[in-house]
Parts: structure tokens; C-alpha cells; sequence
């Protein structure tokens, strides 16, 4: 039974589809990564399930509710939480606050202690927990990054999608956020995750789907897919940086 | 506790004073406490969201204008209902239409609103009912213009007050800090920024409604004067429009300050009133409330060192 | 006191416009010894520009011309200097009526004058008659007033309303008309708010009646700066005359465009600005024959006098119109104080039934309104020179057809 | 008949667009929204009124030397008082809002230096105010003189900014002000120049309006308006679309007021301008983005 499901996903700007006839599915609790060279849609894909930006064509469906053709508030509503590929945070308001907005307003939509409850456990989840009160402007990259992803949690969400959520991190870091996005992983969520550091892929995703010129190029188990000649044709022939 | 005693003790003490002053002391008093209440309606839409509304006017001219239009046909408490549900209706259906509109064109649209208000009920008074200029003899003292206008001002503080805590509160400076977060948040935009425009118009028309009876004599040239729009900015913005009590604090002294430079500068008016306007923006960017707490701040630096 | 100093020299930078507040204020005199006369008139907003052709400088003249002379007199013969209380109402009445507060309760002055403005008149008339102050309104141009000087007792209304305007104006036309001089057929254009309004409200059945035929009726929102659309349509409608319910830009504006296209009806008639001193250089000297509202009796002596005497004062003429009414209303003030002190209950009542002698003439007001107005003026030989009401002494006889631009 | 409208329309309309030029070029360039844009435009009226009464000094010669001065004003007015705005703002949106509050400031600085000094009168002078025949529809030469300063001023802006170095520095800094450093390019003279330019068509506009309109101390905010409308419409920084914009809005004031009621022209300005502002926002010859 599929829990999320991507039907024939299309995107058209102007000439061009960022997305084109797009479909995979994702079962509740699995983790997958999507990979593919720059430009090749993911992000795309990401704001057609997160309702940023309407499907041109296609059905998207969250454990068989349509997602397709709803408001970003009702998507989020409907269980879907994300992070940005360019950290979002909301700098006038403390961390605390930058976390209860989802656990307000997102799934399951609490309000006063629950809200409080859920979202400092959110922080205590990314490890923010003692500085819950302070400015989100005054806060580093990592940690506006951490938080991001506490505001993420603080939702309740069915799915994850993470958007390079691991890029810019120093190796320390990195082994931080691989081991947080586990135990997330571990504790039943269901996690759609756009990444180009492929040790991390490696490290947590069984099963990556790889996009290209905005078509699914591979669907499969990650090992085969990294070996994969047309994945590795598609890296070499479009990727620039690393 | 004491965040609601004090004011309370407050409003009461506000109350009782007309019974000590002169007539001109009522007079301020009515001014201050109208411009309170604007600066406060305002900021509760525009202080958290930062749409930057210069149709401040259009709201209050069109209180005005109810009034002007009702007040032999209906009772005075209806009328002023009903000034509220027009200001009301005319907010959800400009903003139904505006409130995509970001930045400057929000601004710039805002302002073109109170312009084109006017213009129409211009037209349809020449056109349609053949009179311009339309008298208000109500029997209604200074002092209760004054009590009506204290009670919508301690209104609209206590509504701001009640929303801050609220969810829309929340959904409100979401909205103001970044829209995308707000969405993927789960927040409504069109639904959250609606609710806070139309509060907010409808506390301006009454505003309006409730000091027309001071003029006399309505007609849309004398009503929709775009200098309170600005105002009303300028007040809000140097208290600090995004805490309860900033707009209040900067309503006061600048309602003052415009009093004292006309009464003794009747000449060089203006000139004075721009460098203030040009010494707010440069020296207190963020209010009066923030500047303070940046003072006292310093004496403990330690969110200093958080900053990258 | 830091305060003084910085406030004398901020006083300093305000060079020359008026200096009364700070002449009269920097005199060691002891209270009691003046007469304190307060105002609240618009020095900044739209207002501003009507209140500093008409309305200020003739109190400055005024106050000037009575502390050279003494001061004013008292029943008891003695003078008192007058010390004046300015203050900008911003062309908004909420700061008026907040001014007026002021002036009553805290300055405690013992005469107000009035703004500019029919509305800003009408906003302080509550307040003048609840704190008792006589209220000269003159530059306030309203068919009501005679309800409302029933309504408050001590005002006193001076410039007449939109009917009488418009009646006069049908007189001269029709007179015209029947001598067959101007066909029936008129062109007007009036302005969107209170004042255009009331006179084209005034005018339209005026016309009926007297067998006009309104060829061209249109208004035009206030803060129009174009008139080229406007004056071809009036041109092409066939009209022998022209008739504008306007205000300053809108009557110079029209002029220029008619004279650039070459508009020539027989009967231009303008209204607020066709009196003003910058008329004749507007149409670039070729004002001869047009129409305005309002008039003076140019050949009188004392008419004569006050423009002097205004001229070497403020720089430049008066306005042919509510200019002459206004320095009336103050010489009515100054003598009713004369007579019978400061009291204001006395003194509504000697301005209600007096007769005063002024630059207008002798003045007597009727259910306390001015009603020995002039309606129409026309530009005759250099000087704006009553027309009509033709009996009326001092009328000249009206020029139509008006001579080509 | 139509074509008295369509006369008279086009030389309204040029008038109009010759107004815009300036504030699109500071609002597009500078990213200054300069609310006081209207009385720079009085001031610069009064000036060459007071040239030409004092003096005798004609409109068209001062005109020049009004432009000269205007591009000083604007030069110091931006590094004196917009720079350290920039500054502060570090590109992000609060330089929209205190802008709006500090040219505000100087809407009333302004205005009230021109009270203190011209006094609340009208003003009006008569030059050049007969009639020239186009196409046999009777137009004011001044209207006429002020049409041309538009189609010249607005020519050599375009072609300026399409063919010269000096203009594809603007445009880069227009479009992206952003990454306009990283090819070289010095933003904040480029910035400043821009506002000095605008401020020196806003003087021009107002040397011209001088010529042919009732003007007073307390009239700049109606300058601002129309200004904004015809900015607003034909995208913002957008010169050829400011001109477009400026026409088409003479031609659709001259068309309500012949052809349904001269009351609503006003009301059909803003009427569609808000239109403009809620179905294209980027104007109506602004791509799409």
C-alpha cells in the first residue's frame, strides 16, 4: 500500500517542464532519497508535493487524499512538512516560537501547553532545547538549520521532505544531522529527502529515485543505482560542482 | 496581574479626568486618544504583517461620511453600527482583491484607495443625490465624543492585546516575518490577513464615525485628508508598531509635539515637522519601545555574542 | 530658561511673513492692558492658499492699522493695544476645533475671528455659540445661512449663498439676452464639492426659469489640472456664454485654455480667483470683459483707500470679492467694541442691530446676514468692477459681448 | 471629434509621461520611493516663475540651468540623506518603508521652505500661451513645448540607456542590484546618479508645468500622484513603459471627459491604476516574472 504517490507529475514554465510525467510511490516509514544533477527537477518535485507551486498535470496523494490542486496551508495541514533549500527562519521571533508555529498551525493543530509541549520537544529533538527562548536571528547556519528542521518536526507530519537539508554542514556536523535524520527515521517517519552528499545517502536511504531533465531516470535500491550506468551518465554529463 | 490592573487604573483615572480640566485639555485628550486609536488599529493589521496601509483615511472618511449620510434617519448606536459593517465589507472586499499585493504596491495601492473612495463619493453625491456638504447637528457632548473614543482606543489595545496571545496573533507576525514559512506552515494567508484588515478597518471607521460629530459640516475633501493616513504611520512606526503599546507611546508625544510646533511656529510649521519626520526614520528606525530596550540592554550584552 | 532662546531664534527663521505673535508677545504689558483677539486660520494644506489671499492678511492689516492708531477703543474712551493669539489649524478641522477649544478655555482671549472656509465656519459655529463669542463668518458662501444664524444666535453670515450668486448671474445674462446680445443657450461647468455644487444647485433652475437652455452642464473633480477636453466641448456646444463654478486654478486654468484655443463666447464668467489681483496677469492682460463672482465698487473712496492701504501692507492688492467683506467685518468689530465694550452678549447684539460705516459702505446686517452683497463683477478698464445687483449703488453696466481675447 | 481627443490627449498625456520620467528613474535605479517627488517638482516651478518675474529670464532659458540644479539637489539629497538609508538597509526591504518616511519628511521640509519663501498663493504666468493648430485642433504652444521636452528628454533617456556603457551599468543595477558588484560595477554611484537624474527631469517637468498650469506651495503631492500612477503602470524603472503609461493615461482622462463625464476622470485614473496594480502588477509593459 502506497503512502505517498506521485502520479505522472508534470511542471511547465514557459518552454520548459522542470518536471516532466513524473510518478514513484513511497510506503509509510520508508526513507528514500531523491537525487540528480542540478537543474534536474528535484526541488521542483519537492514544491508540486508541498503545493509551492501548482502541478501543471499529474495527481499527487497522501495515504489516498488528493494533495494536488490544494493550498500550501491545507498541504501542510494534510500532514506535509518541509524544510528550504535556502534556510527559512523567522528572525524576529524566538526559537521557541519559530517551532510552536507548526504544532499551532500544521496537522494536528494544538494550542497552548500542548502546542509549548510539542514544539520544545521538537527542539530538545534537534538539541536547541536550552537556548529555546532566544532570538532565531541571533542563531548560527547549523543551528538555524536545526531549527528548520525542529519547526519541521514540530508539525507532526505524515512525511518529511527535506530539501539538501545536510549541504553546507562541516563533517562533524554532517555525522550530527545523518545520525538525527536515523532517528527520526527510527522513530516511524515517513522521509522524502533531496541530497547530493551521496555518503549520506548511502548512510540512510535504502532506496533513492533519480531524476534527469526532469524525468525519473532510476527507481531502486541505492547500491544499484549509484552503479547504475545511466545515473552515472547523467551525474558526469550535467554536474558541475560536486 | 499587574499588566491589567495598570491599565485599568489607568483608563479609569482617563475617565474622571474631564471633570479637571479645561475645555482645550478635552480637546488634546479627544486628539490623543483619537490618534491612539488609530496608530493601535493600524499597527494591529499592519504593525505584524508590515503591509505598510495608507488607507487609513479611507476608513475614517468613510466613518464620517456614515454618520453624515444617517444620523437624522437612524439612532445614534445604529449608526455607528452600521459605519463598522460598511468599514467592514469595504475591507473584505478590497482586501479579498489587495492583500497579494506585497511591498510598495500594497503602499502605493493602499494610498490610491483613499483617493479613489473619495473621488466616487464625490461623484455619486453630484451625480446621484445632487448635494456635497452635508451637516451633523447630533446632541452629543465633547466629553462623551471623548468617552467613546477613550472606550474604542482601551478596545482596541485590549483586542490587540487578546490577538497577540492568540492563534492569529501568532499567524500574523508568521506572516510578517516570511509568507512561504507561514503557508508551508499551515496558516490560511488570505484568511489570517483578511480577519486583521477587517478588525482593524472597522475600529478606523468607527474612529471616524465617532469624532464627526465634533466638524459639523462632512464633505469628502474635509474627511478624506491624506495627512492622517501618514500620520498615523509616522505614530505607529516611532512607538514601534509590532508591540501593543508602541503605537500609543508614539501617538502621544507626536500628537503633542504637532500641537505645539503649529501653535508656536504657525509659519514654519511644516519645516519642523519634516526634520522630525527625517529624525525619527534616522535615529529611532525601530521605535521608541525598541530603542529603549536596546539601552537597557547593553548593560547586559550576552545576545550580543549570539550574533554571527 | 535654555527654552526661550531656542525658541526666539527657531521664531527667527520664520522671516517676515507675519510677525504680530511675536511683536505683540515680546511687550511688557501688564494683563488687562490689551485685548487679546485669537485666530486659528490655515497656514499649511489645501486651505492655506484661500486663507493667505483673503483671509490673513487683512487681520494683520487690520490689527496693524488699530495698534498704530492706539489700540481699540473702549465705551469709556480708553485704548487698548490688541494682542493677537495665532495658531495653524492645518486645514483640518479636527486641529480647528481643537484651536478654537484652545483659544476659549486656555488663552482665554476676548475675541475670535474666523477661519477661511464655509466648512471650517460651519465646525466652529457649536463651539464660538457655546463659550458665547460672536462669530463674523464671512468667507463662508452657504444658502443655509439663515438657519443657521437662528441656529446660533451670535453668528453672523456675510457673503451671502449659491442661489444669490446664480440669481444674479441669470439677471445679467437674461437682461442680455433679451436685448439680443446672447443667444439662450449656456455652457457650465462646475466644480465637485460644496461650493460648486451649491451655486450650480442655485443655477440650473435659475436658468430654467428665466428660458435658458443648459447646452452643456457638466462637473469636474476638484484638483483637475487639464481643462482642453472640457473647454472644447463647451466651445462646440453652440453657447453664447460660458459659465464656470469654480475655484482659482480651475478659473485660471480654463482662461489660459481658452484663450490658447481661441474660445471667444461673449459671456466668460469665472468664479473664486476671476477677482484676484493676478487675474489680469493670468490672461495675460487680456482680461477685459470677463465675468467673475463677487465685485466692489471700484470708484468708491474708501474702497479705493483699503486696496492702498492693503497694497503698501501686504505687497499686493486684495481680492475683489470676499477681501473687502472681511476688512468690513473687522471694522464692524472694532466699532461695535467701541460702542458697547467687550461683553459678548452685548457686543453680538450692537453687531446684530447696529449700522457701522466701512470700506463696503455702510453695513447693517439683516437676521444677522449680509445681504447688500455685489454678485457679479466684470473686469472693466483695469479694475473688477461690480455689475450686479444693477440698482444697487456704485453698479457699473455690464460689457457683453465680452471683446475677443 | 476623435481626433480633438486623440490631440488632445497625446499632449496631456506627454505631459504626464515628462512628470514620471524622473520618479521611475529613482524608484527603478535608486530604489528610492520618493514621495517627496512632487516637490521637487514645485520647487523647481518656482524657481523659473521667480527667474521669469524677477528677471525676465524666459522658461525655456532657465530651464537648462533648473535642470543643472536639480541634478545637485538630488546628488546631495542622496548621499546626504538615502545613502546612509541604503546603507542601514543592507539590501533588505526596509529600505521601502524607511524611504517612504524620510522623503515623507522632506515632502514637509520642502513644502514648508516654499511656504516660508513664495508665500500660499496661486501662481500662474502666461508664456507662450496661444493657440498652435495641429491637425486643425487648437493646442497651447507652452503644452506643445512641454510634449516636446517629453519625446526629447524620453528619446535620449531610451536610447541612453540601450546604447551606452553608462546606461547598461543603470540597467544592471536596476535589474540587479544584488550582483551588480560582482562585475565591477560601483552601485552606489551608479545609484546616486540615478536619483540626481531623476531629480533633474523632475526639475525639468516642473519648469515646464510652470509654464502652463495654476500651481501653489501645497499642490506637490498631486505631482506624486500622478507620477506614481504613470510609474506604477508602465513598470516600475521602466522608461519607454513610463511614456507608454503617461499617454495612455491623457488619452483615457480626455476620452472619459469628453466622452462619459469630465467628474469621473480622477476616478478613472485611480480606477485603473488599481486595476493595473491587481492584474499586472510588474505594469502593463513589464514581462512577466
Amino acid at each position: 500500500m502506497s503512502f505517498l504517490s506521485i502520479k505522472g507529475a508534470v511542471k511547465q514554465f514557459g518552454g520548459l517542464r522542470a518536471v516532466d510525467g513524473v510518478s514513484f510511490t513511497l510506503k509509510k516509514g520508508e526513507i528514500v532519497g531523491l537525487l540528480g544533477p542540478n537543474g534536474s527537477g528535484k526541488t521542483t518535485l519537492i514544491n508540486l508535493v508541498s503545493g509551492a507551486l501548482p502541478a501543471t498535470a499529474g495527481e499527487i496523494r497522501l495515504n489516498g487524499q488528493r494533495l494536488t490542486g490544494l493550498r500550501r496551508d491545507r498541504i501542510a495541514r494534510a500532514g506535509v512538512a518541509r524544510t528550504f533549500q535556502l534556510v527559512r527562519i523567522l528572525p524576529s521571533l524566538s526559537l521557541i516560537e519559530n517551532v510552536k508555529i507548526t504544532a499551532v498551525f500544521g496537522h494536528n493543530a494544538h494550542w497552548g501547553r500542548a502546542a509549548e509541549r510539542v514544539a520544545r520537544e521538537a527542539l530538545e529533538m534537534v538539541g536547541l532545547s536550552d537556548r529555546a527562548e532566544a532570538q532565531a536571528g541571533d542563531l548560527t547556519y547549523i543551528d538555524q538549520k536545526r531549527l528548520e528542521l525542529a519547526r519541521a518536526l514540530a508539525a507532526e507530519p505524515e512525511i518529511l521532505l527535506l530539501d539538501e537539508w545536510l549541504a553546507g554542514l562541516n563533517p562533524t556536523e554532517l555525522s550530527e544531522g545523518i545520525d538525527l535524520i536515523r532517528k527520526l527515521h527510527q522513530g516511524g517517519l515517513t522521509i522524502l529527502m533531496v541530497e547530493h552528499i551521496i555518503d549520506a545517502v548511502r548512510a540512510l536511504c535504502p532506496r533513492v529515485v533519480v531524476m534527469n531533465s526532469g524525468q525519473l531516470i532510476a527507481d531502486e535500491a541505492t547500491d544499484a543505482a549509484l552503479s547504475d550506468p545511466s545515473v552515472i551518465t547523467a551525474y558526469l554529463g550535467g554536474e558541475v560542482d560536486a | 496581574m499587574i499588566r491589567i490592573l495598570l491599565p485599568l487604573i489607568g483608563l479609569a483615572l482617563l475617565t474622571v479626568l474631564p471633570n479637571y480640566i479645561s475645555d482645550y485639555g478635552l480637546g488634546l485628550l479627544i486628539g490623543a486618544a483619537t490618534y491612539v486609536t488609530l496608530a493601535s488599529a493600524w499597527a494591529l493589521f499592519s504593525g505584524q504583517t508590515h503591509y505598510i496601509s495608507l488607507a487609513t483615511v479611507a476608513f475614517y472618511g468613510t466613518g464620517a461620511y456614515t454618520v453624515a449620510v444617517l444620523n437624522e434617519a437612524l439612532p445614534y448606536p445604529a449608526v455607528l453600527a452600521c459605519a463598522a459593517l460598511i468599514g467592514g465589507a469595504m475591507a473584505l472586499v478590497v482586501g479579498l482583491s489587495t492583500l497579494r499585493l506585497q511591498g510598495v504596491y500594497f503602499v502605493i495601492f493602499s494610498f490610491g484607495l483613499a483617493e479613489l473612495t473619495r473621488q466616487l463619493i464625490t461623484w455619486y453625491e453630484v451625480n446621484v443625490t445632487g448635494t456635497l456638504g452635508r451637516y451633523i447637528f447630533l446632541d452629543i457632548t465633547t466629553r462623551q465624543i471623548y468617552w467613546q473614543m477613550l472606550a474604542l482606543g482601551a478596545a482596541t489595545l485590549a483586542l490587540t492585546a487578546w490577538i497577540n496571545r492568540s492563534r492569529l496573533g501568532l499567524a500574523l507576525r508568521v506572516i510578517g516575518d516570511d509568507e512561504t514559512v507561514a503557508a508551508h506552515s499551515g496558516i490560511n494567508l488570505a484568511r489570517t490577513k483578511l480577519i486583521a484588515f477587517v478588525l482593524s478597518a472597522m475600529i478606523l471607521t468607527l474612529a471616524g464615525a465617532i469624532t464627526s460629530p465634533r466638524y459639523v459640516y462632512v464633505e469628502p475633501a474635509i474627511v478624506f485628508n491624506p495627512t492622517v493616513s501618514f500620520l498615523t504611520v509616522i505614530m505607529a512606526l516611532l512607538g514601534g508598531a509590532n508591540r501593543l503599546w508602541g503605537p500609543a507611546l508614539g501617538a502621544v508625544p507626536l500628537f503633542l509635539a504637532f500641537e505645539y510646533l503649529s501653535s508656536n511656529f504657525p509659519d514654519t510649521y511644516p519645516i519642523f515637522l519634516g526634520l522630525l519626520f527625517i529624525g525619527v526614520v534616522f535615529l529611532v528606525p525601530n521605535g521608541l519601545l525598541a530603542k529603549l530596550e536596546t539601552l537597557t540592554a547593553r548593560k547586559a550584552p550576552q545576545t550580543k555574542e549570539a550574533r554571527t | 530658561m535654555t527654552g526661550i532662546s531656542r525658541r526666539a531664534a527657531l521664531r527667527a527663521l520664520s522671516f517676515g511673513v507675519t510677525s504680530t505673535l511675536a511683536l505683540t508677545a515680546g511687550m511688557a504689558l501688564a494683563e488687562g492692558d490689551t485685548v487679546k483677539i485669537g485666530y486659528a486660520v490655515a497656514r499649511t494644506g489645501p486651505s492655506a492658499t484661500g486663507a493667505g489671499i483673503t483671509t490673513i492678511p487683512n487681520y494683520e492689516l487690520w490689527v496693524d492699522s488699530v495698534n498704530k492708531a492706539g489700540g481699540l477703543t473702549l465705551p469709556d474712551g480708553s485704548k487698548k493695544m490688541i494682542e493677537v493669539v495665532e495658531y495653524d489649524n492645518r486645514s483640518a478641522n479636527q486641529d480647528l476645533v481643537r484651536a478654537i477649544e484652545r483659544l476659549a478655555s486656555q488663552d482665554k482671549v476676548d475675541l475670535i475671528l474666523p477661519p477661511w472656509g464655509t466648512g471650517a465656519n460651519l465646525a466652529i459655529a457649536p463651539l464660538m455659540a457655546k463659550f458665547g463669542y460672536p462669530q463674523l463668518a464671512v468667507t463662508a458662501v452657504t444658502d443655509k445661512a439663515p438657519e443657521f444664524a437662528a441656529r446660533w444666535d451670535r453668528s453672523f453670515w456675510m457673503l451671502g449663498g449659491g442661489h444669490d450668486y446664480a440669481k444674479g448671474l441669470v439677471d445679467v445674462l437674461a437682461a442680455a439676452r433679451d436685448a439680443g446680445t446672447i443667444n439662450g443657450k449656456v455652457a457650465v461647468v462646475s466644480v465637485a464639492d460644496g461650493f460648486g455644487i451649491d451655486l450650480i444647485n442655485g443655477a440650473r433652475p435659475a436658468f430654467e426659469e428665466a428660458g435658458f437652455e443648459l447646452v452643456y452642464d457638466k462637473t469636474y473633480p476638484l484638483g483637475t489640472s487639464d481643462f482642453a477636453a472640457l473647454m472644447s466641448e463647451a466651445q462646440g456646444s453652440g453657447a453664447d456664454s460660458f459659465v464656470a463654478f469654480s475655484y482659482p486654478p480651475g478659473s485660471f486654468g480654463m482662461t489660459k485654455t481658452a484663450q490658447s484655443m481661441g474660445y471667444n463666447p461673449k459671456v466668460f464668467y469665472i468664479s473664486v480667483g476671476g477677482a484676484f489681483p493676478i487675474y489680469p496677469g493670468v490672461a495675460d492682460g487680456k482680461a477685459e470683459g470677463v465675468m467673475a463672482i463677487g465685485g466692489v465698487n471700484a470708484d468708491s473712496p474708501a474702497i479705493q483707500d483699503y486696496f492702498a492701504r492693503h497694497t503698501e501692507f501686504t505687497g499686493k492688492a486684495p481680492d475683489s470679492w470676499a477681501s473687502a467683506i472681511t476688512y468690513a467685518s473687522l471694522e464692524m468689530l472694532e466699532q461695535a467694541v467701541e460702542r458697547v465694550g467687550l461683553d459678548h452678549a452685548a457686543l453680538a447684539a450692537e453687531l446684530s442691530g447696529g449700522t457701522f460705516e466701512t470700506v463696503i459702505g455702510e453695513v447693517k446686517l439683516e437676521d444677522n446676514q449680509l445681504r447688500d452683497l455685489w454678485w457679479v463683477g466684470q473686469w472693466q478698464g483695469g479694475a473688477f468692477r461690480a455689475v450686479n445687483p444693477g440698482d444697487k449703488d456704485g453698479a457699473s453696466a455690464p460689457v457683453i459681448p465680452k471683446p475677443e481675447w | 471629434m476623435l481626433m480633438t481627443t486623440l490631440i488632445l490627449g497625446l499632449v496631456l498625456g506627454g505631459t504626464y509621461a515628462l512628470l514620471a520620467l524622473g520618479l521611475t528613474l529613482q524608484y527603478g535605479i535608486a530604489r528610492i520611493m520618493n514621495l517627496a517627488y512632487g516637490e521637487l517638482t514645485l520647487a523647481a516651478a518656482f524657481l523659473v516663475v521667480a527667474f521669469f518675474q524677477g528677471a525676465g529670464l524666459s522658461p525655456l532659458l532657465s530651464l537648462p540651468a533648473i535642470a543643472l540644479a536639480g541634478y545637485g539637489a538630488g546628488w546631495l539629497l542622496y548621499q546626504v540623506m538615502m545613502r546612509p538609508l541604503v546603507a542601514r538597509s543592507g539590501g533588505s526591504g526596509r529600505l521601502e518603508v524607511d524611504s517612504i518616511l524620510a522623503t515623507f519628511g522632506l515632502l514637509f521640509l520642502i513644502q514648508g521652505v516654499l511656504l516660508v519663501s513664495f508665500g500660499a498663493d496661486f501662481t500662474s504666468i502666461s508664456y507662450l500661451d496661444r493657440g498652435v493648430s495641429v491637425l486643425g485642433v487648437s493646442v497651447a504652444l507652452n503644452r506643445l513645448i512641454a510634449f516636446g521636452i517629453c519625446i526629447l528628454a524620453g528619446t535620449a533617456l531610451v536610447t541612453a540607456l540601450r546604447t551606452t556603457s553608462w546606461g547598461l551599468r543603470m540597467r544592471a543595477v536596476a535589474l540587479t542590484p544584488g550582483s551588480a558588484p560582482l562585475v565591477g560595477i560601483d552601485v552606489n554611484r551608479v545609484a546616486r546618479q540615478g536619483f540626481a537624474l531623476g531629480s533633474a527631469l523632475a526639475a525639468i517637468g516642473g519648469a515646464s508645468v510652470s509654464m502652463y498650469q495654476t500651481f501653489s506651495a501645497t499642490d506637490g503631492v498631486v505631482f506624486t500622484m500622478k507620477a506614481l500612477v504613470i510609474v506604477i503602470m508602465g513598470g516600475v524603472g521602466n522608461v519607454p513603459g513610463a511614456l507608454a503609461a503617461g499617454f495612455a493615461l491623457g488619452l483615457l482622462e480626455t476620452f472619459v471627459a469628453t466622452a462619459i463625464d469630465p467628474g469621473l476622470t480622477l476616478a478613472a485614473t485611480f480606477a485603473i491604476f488599481l486595476a493595473v496594480l491587481l492584474w499586472r502588477p510588474q505594469g502593463l509593459f513589464g514581462a512577466r516574472s
